[in-house]
């Protein structure tokens, strides 16, 4: 399709005002249909390092799950997925609440990873092993007691069960959502597919028939759901970085870190969003769907939350540098300006420096190569970022804590004293990596085969809401607003 | 007596008979104004160094514990910071000044003071006629509106720090006034002050016996400083008390 | 020289007619720094088929904020060099405090330069109104030339044909 | 909006500058009120000022009290102004139009009184200004460690921002005023104030850039102020319950909820005062009610977090901290009544739809909203330094006094006054603003189902 208009005012690769709904559903469920060679491609080398994984995770395995410094890296990867797979749906839950028309394309690119949530629920399990109950001298946020007549009747597995409870939360949101939102396209599908794809759709599309009643139950259903899914992933970040992270580096009480984990992860899913979008546009056959609009408005969305990562930062750093207290000290020591501050630097150059600097300027904001570059370190730096976080603090052995357990509190006065060692990654470190990064990947692809990465009634709609009109002697945008 | 100075002090609470001789004698010496009942009862009083009296046990066998408390002169002093003129700093001698033209009265640096040892004049401070004449001419007295707390009666090390120069001699802690105005009048000489940066001074060694464990075996010494979690690092040192039943009770069980 | 301008008016609904004596002017060779339409408010751009204003707004805040950055780097960096006074065991040269006052001084900077920018590139404050018509904020359009004095009564014709309701003339001096 | 009324650009004039050419007879009573509620607050400072701040209810260790509350509750309601008119305009939300203006004037007022506030708290506020970068006799800096002078540049840097904001977004409505006014100086000095606007399509043009641009500038600007005066506080460690690193987020998302509410109460005053009903639509107010649901629900959550960690330390001196904060008299009442106020009763009110409509509902439950916000500050500062500390020897409880009291509602009456008088010289609603959602206010019909839209520029 041209990607101009008459008067030809419109930069390559704005948004293209579609004629008709039914051009839009033969393209994109054409486009759906065949399986081009470079899913293939992806899906294999995905695969590949699946099998890194796998063999890294093997070998942690034998090397046994008592010490916990072993599964440091590992923990880094199951929160690097939490931090970006499972934010990713985000933007289309709030751009959808915000009634955005630029989201619709992308609506679905965005609920698709969390596909990938079922993954990092795999990931999940051998934690709950790796980490030990309350009684055996962790200190966690449940206010666990021995010797106090109250407290110690504190589930001792309380962190795993509420963890547990949780993400398995959480992935169901996300999944029962990209069900939910695709149901019209699976009808679709059912209609115009056909072999066993067709079958799977009508299996799923559960009888929709597009009636009104439909429509609205639909809306609303989504719109809960997304809201619930919001709480949910707010909510397991709070448990992630602190009973899984926080409480295990003595004296780190840093009543904001919560939100600067969810909030950075919001940055992460941004990015992540883009980046695939990037790859759709480039290699998936989606040029005329997912265009500037979406970039730019994206890239504007990371801007502004690469600034924000940097508030969260410093709204704690500060207030640990000033208030100078000696545990104090000892974290910053540990998790900063330590042996861990390559990390750090990397983490601060890549997830703020640099999209604060370049994402600046419109040139850079409004194109795709832009954003899509600006993305990728921001991943990388929130990997580096949240390796300072992980490795250190799974590096610290609960030793010398187990004596002071008779002393309520005790456990949390604790400073850190003495260091741990530096944390290297091994062989098995990188394979793990590599794996979990290429898993997610995998299941993303198989997902976006079973259903169609661009949302195809949200398109639809674009086109009766969003369109060009002739004003006096200029052309207007008409931007609809339903409910 | 070494060149660079470092001004602590050393409170043996073991020492501590609570007689607040210290307190009268820094009222007079600084200028201090007079605290009547009425400003006890608005919670307005200044006093440079108070003697906290904590009771300990139960009756009949209670035992009253004394701790004099002053500004810990704190290396790490989080007052210092938050003022925004300048008007508390740290000087070369390890002193932590208050320059009370400066100050503006924003209070903040007596929030911050975990200690409780700064105080501010909420009134115009005023003596008795008969009084006038007991000012001492070499502290300023302070107007309302500004800060002011314990200053290590720094007035009397300036004084001995130029006599010496003058008469080009060394001078012992204690000397010519050296003290503050509080060790001069402790009668149980709980309290000592000296230059803790010269290793040979008195004070120093005390520090030294508190504090390090000789043998290594041998329980530590009573020395210890106050809120010390907090990493202020006070110049101040604190001998705890000798407790001869917590001795027994701790060998015993 | 002193110049003269004219204004027509054309009521709310008249816009396309205002539009048709824009492009009559243009034809009647007068140039496009020489005419312009005067709303009571905001229309999108081009309605009246005028050309997009062209403007350097973008230099300002970058320009203030660099400056403002500067300020505040001496400031911060000089008045801790100047007293090196220790304050609570904190590094002479404090990086987190200069940072906080460093980014307000580059916002404000950013801030002032931009609603300068913003007043100067309105071609505001403009000293003399010419021909204006204060049923303008009423919602009529006005069309205004501003030219020789000579070419004055061809602009007037021009307004009529295309439909101006009542015309006036103004002063204007620059 | 469903229940949008057409009206014509004369209409709206008349409408919108009925406050300001003519005088409603309410106008001129309510401002001799305000003004003798001011004078008795300002005779009480000077009162303070002759005889010193021990005619406040502060003493030892309570060194704070209600001067610093009250700063930081204005602070607080500055930041909705620029909160609700830069986000909106940034997303280009239709119902931002009638309410920015007044949110940001709002801004302006609040935070002079803030900065007031100050005023009366230091111990001598003749030297005040030792807290600016001047090189005065006494040839020293200020010390730009403290949090206090953080304070002065963020604030400053605010005013100045938000003050030139309105004034550039005013312009095209003085130029209004200026042919709407009759008289022989008005005209003349609307014309000096409004630069001789003329509604160029450049003028225009830049004065849409002027409000995104803007809005971006001082968003970050209104994020660092209140985290600035946060850090007064979080950064101190001598003070139970304050060093906590939680507290910037946790005082923006605590003003954005106050401040919300605050514009809440005068979107409701505007539609009584003015007769606006026909501007400020249900609809608008079923917005701002939707927006302070989310910004609620998240204080709360933030609320939670913080005291989650508090207890989360199980240290002895915190604990005791909070039980003095909670349970004791007379700190639990003035707890309960905060609780109740800012969040258990206003928020259950905002999830009806009814209540979201009505103006009446919305300024109550707003106002009780702000009451509670005020207590909440006052519960953060007070029992911190009132508690019994591990060393002092006298423990504080603080009683404000009279003077303090007279001085906080003085405060108030500013502010109100400052609004009362802005409006009866500037029209308070953005008169160009409603003419241009008149403008792009479009109609989709599908079938027979009419959908609003509006018009934008193509990009």
């Amino acid at each position: 399709m041209a990607s101009h208009t008459d008067n030809g005012e419109y930069v390559e690769g704005m948004y293209v005002p579609f004629t008709s709904p039914s051009e839009v559903v033969n393209d994109l469920v054409n486009n759906h249909a065949k399986v081009s060679d470079m899913w293939l491609r992806g899906v294999v080398a995905a695969s590949i390092l699946l099998v890194l994984g796998i063999i890294g995770f093997v070998m942690n395995v034998v090397e046994g799950v008592s010490d916990r410094a072993v599964w440091a890296y590992y923990a880094l990867m199951f929160s690097f997925i939490l931090t970006t797979a499972s934010a990713a749906p985000m933007v289309a839950i709030a751009t959808r609440m915000a009634n955005a028309h630029w989201r619709r394309p992308i609506s679905r690119v965005a609920e698709l990873w969390s596909a990938a949530g079922l993954f990092s629920l795999l990931l999940f399990i051998p934690m709950l092993w790796i980490l030990p109950p309350l009684n055996d001298g962790r200190r966690s946020l449940w206010f666990y007691d021995v010797n106090d007549a109250f407290f110690s009747r504190v589930p001792i597995y309380s962190p795993h069960i509420w963890m547990s409870a949780a993400i398995l939360a959480l992935v169901a949101l996300g999944v029962v959502l990209l069900w939910l939102s695709a149901m019209p396209d699976l009808a679709l599908m059912r209609e115009h597919s056909t072999g066993w794809r067709q079958k799977w759709a009508a299996r799923l599309s559960k009888g929709w028939i597009g009636s009104t009643g439909q429509w609205n139950m639909l809306h609303h259903r989504m719109g809960i759901v997304g809201a619930f899914y919001f709480m949910m992933l707010v909510f397991v970040h709070f448990l992630v970085s602190t009973d899984f992270l926080m409480v295990l580096v003595p004296g780190w009480i840093d009543s904001l870190y919560p939100l600067t984990h969810a909030a950075n992860s919001l940055q992460a899913g941004v990015a992540t969003v883009i980046l695939t979008m990037f790859f759709l546009r480039k290699f998936g056959g989606y040029e005329d769907y997912i265009t500037l609009d979406q970039f730019w408005a994206l890239s504007k969305l990371l801007f502004a939350l690469s600034l924000l990562w940097f508030w969260f930062w410093f709204s704690s750093f500060n207030v640990f540098w000033y208030g100078k207290k000696p545990s104090e000290q000892a974290v910053l020591g540990y998790l900063m300006t330590g042996a861990y501050q390559p990390a750090f630097m990397a983490g601060f150059v890549l997830s703020f420096l640099t999209p604060m600097w370049f994402m600046m300027w419109n040139r850079v904001r409004k194109s795709f190569w832009g954003p899509a570059v600006m993305s990728v370190s921001v991943l990388v730096g929130t990997f580096f970022d949240k390796l300072r976080y992980y490795v250190p603090a799974w590096s610290v052995n609960d030793v010398g804590i187990v004596q002071k357990i008779g002393e309520p509190g005790a456990a949390h006065e604790l400073a850190l004293d003495n260091l741990p060692k530096v944390n290297m990654p091994g062989v098995a470190d990188v394979f793990i990596v590599l794996g979990v990064i290429g898993g997610a990947v995998l299941f993303y692809l198989l997902a976006s085969r079973l259903i169609p990465p661009i949302n195809i009634w949200e398109q639809k709609e674009l086109v009766l809401y969003k369109f060009h009109k002739a004003y006096h002697r200029t052309e207007v945008m008409v931007l609809g607003k339903p409910r | 007596m070494a060149e660079d100075k470092k001004w602590g002090m050393l409170v043996d609470i073991d020492k501590c008979i609570g007689c607040q001789a210290c307190v009268v004698a820094c009222q007079s010496e600084n200028n201090v104004p007079i605290n009547e009942e009425g400003h006890f009862n608005q919670r307005r009083a200044i006093e440079w160094i108070r003697i906290e009296r904590y009771w300990e046990g139960e009756f009949p066998n209670v035992k009253a514990r004394f701790m004099p408390i002053f500004c810990q002169q704190c290396d790490d002093a989080p007052c210092e910071p938050v003022c925004p003129v300048f008007a508390t700093y740290h000087n070369s001698e390890g002193l932590n000044v208050q320059v009370y033209n400066r100050c503006i009265g924003t209070r903040f640096c007596a929030n911050n003071c975990p200690y409780q040892a700064r105080f501010f004049n909420f009134w115009e401070p005023e003596w008795p006629e008969t009084l006038k004449n007991q000012l001492n001419p070499d502290v300023t007295i302070r107007s309302r509106g500004i800060m002011e707390k314990c200053t290590f009666c720094v007035q009397r090390i300036r004084r001995s720090t130029r006599e010496v120069a003058r008469d080009g001699e060394e001078v012992e802690d204690g000397d010519r006034g050296m003290s503050p105005a509080c060790v001069n009048a402790c009668p149980t000489h709980a309290l000592m002050f000296g230059n803790i940066d010269d290793a040979e001074s008195t004070i120093s060694q005390e520090i030294d016996d508190a504090t390090r464990r000789r043998p290594v075996s041998a329980p530590a010494g009573r020395g210890y400083k106050v809120l010390e979690n907090l990493g202020t690092n006070p110049n101040v040192v604190y001998l705890k008390k000798v407790d001869k039943a917590a001795e027994e009770h701790n060998v015993h069980g | 020289m002193a110049k003269r301008s004219v204004l027509g008016l054309f009521t709310e609904d008249q816009v396309d007619e205002a539009g048709d004596a824009m492009e009559a002017l243009a034809s009647a060779g007068y140039t496009t720094n020489e005419y312009e339409v005067l709303t009571g408010t905001p229309y999108p751009e081009g309605t009246f088929g005028e050309a997009e204003p062209k403007h350097k707004l973008f230099r300002w805040p970058l320009t203030g904020a660099a400056c403002g950055f500067i300020v505040g780097l001496l400031l911060t960096a000089g008045s801790q060099l100047a007293f090196p006074l220790v304050t609570g065991g904190k590094p002479i040269l404090s990086i987190p405090p200069m940072a906080i006052i460093m980014y307000e001084g580059t916002m404000l900077g950013a801030i002032v330069f931009t609603i300068i920018g913003i007043i100067l590139e309105s071609r505001l404050p403009r000293i003399f109104m010419g021909a204006y018509d204060k049923r303008i904020s009423d919602g009529y359009i006005g069309v205004t030339v501003t030219t020789e004095e000579d070419r004055i009564p061809r602009a007037e014709e021009v307004l009529k044909q295309a439909g101006a309701g009542d015309i006036t003339r103004g002063w204007e001096s620059n | 909006m469903q229940d949008h009324v057409q009206l014509s650009q004369t209409k709206i004039n008349d409408d919108l500058l009925a406050g300001v050419l003519g005088m409603p007879k309410w106008w001129l009573p309510t401002v001799v009120f305000l003004v003798l509620v001011i004078f008795t607050g300002l005779g009480a400072y000077g009162y303070e000022l002759n005889k010193g701040l021990g005619v406040s209810g502060l003493n030892r260790p309570v060194f704070w009290g209600f001067y610093i509350t009250n700063f930081v509750f204005w602070i607080g309601i500055s930041h909705a102004g620029i909160m609700i008119s830069a986000i909106l305009r940034l997303t280009q939300a239709e119902w931002r139009r009638p309410v920015t203006r007044a949110a940001e004037v709002m801004t302006i007022f609040a935070l002079m009184a803030a900065l007031s506030n100050i005023m009366f708290h230091v111990g001598r506020p003749w030297r005040l200004f030792w807290v600016y970068p001047y090189d005065f006799s006494r040839g020293i800096f200020m010390n730009i460690r403290s949090p206090f002078v953080w304070d002065p540049s963020a604030v400053m840097t605010y005013l100045i921002g938000s003050s030139l904001f309105v004034y550039v977004a005013l312009i095209p409505d003085i130029a209004v005023v200026r042919d709407k006014a009759t008289g022989r100086f008005a005209p003349k000095i609307y014309g000096v104030l409004c630069l001789g606007w003329r509604g160029t399509p450049r003028q225009w043009r830049l004065q849409a850039i002027a409000g995104i641009l803007l809005s971006a500038l001082v968003l970050p600007v209104f994020v660092s102020v209140h985290s600035i005066v946060s850090w007064d506080f979080a950064v101190a460690i001598g003070v139970e319950g304050w060093h906590s690193t939680i507290f910037a987020p946790y005082f923006i998302i605590g003003a954005i909820h106050s401040g919300v509410s605050a514009v809440a109460m005068i979107m409701a005053l505007a539609v009584w005062l003015w007769k606006l009903d026909k501007y400020l639509r249900p609809d608008h107010f079923d917005a701002i009610g939707r927006l302070l649901i989310v910004v609620a629900l998240t204080w709360f959550f933030f609320f939670f977090v913080e005291w989650i960690f508090a207890l989360y330390t199980l240290e002895g001196p915190e604990l005791a901290l909070r039980e003095f904060q909670v349970f004791q008299a007379p700190n639990k009442w003035l707890f309960l009544a905060f609780l109740l106020t800012a969040f258990f009763i206003p928020v259950p009110m905002w999830m009806f739809k009814r209540v979201r409509r009505s103006p009446m509902l919305m300024f109550l439950s707003t106002i009780l909203v702000n009451v509670g916000m005020w207590l909440e500050r006052f519960l953060i500062i007070i029992p911190g330094l009132a508690r019994r500390q591990p060393l002092s020897f006298d423990w504080g409880t603080y009683n404000p006094s009279i003077i303090e009291i007279l001085i906080v509602l003085e405060t108030f009456a500013f502010v109100a006054l400052g609004m009362l008088l802005f409006a009866k010289f500037f029209p308070i609603i953005p008169i160009f603003d409603m003419k241009e959602g008149m403008e792009v206010r479009e109609e989709i019909k599908i079938g027979r189902r009419v959908v609003p839209a509006s018009i934008r520029e193509t990009p």
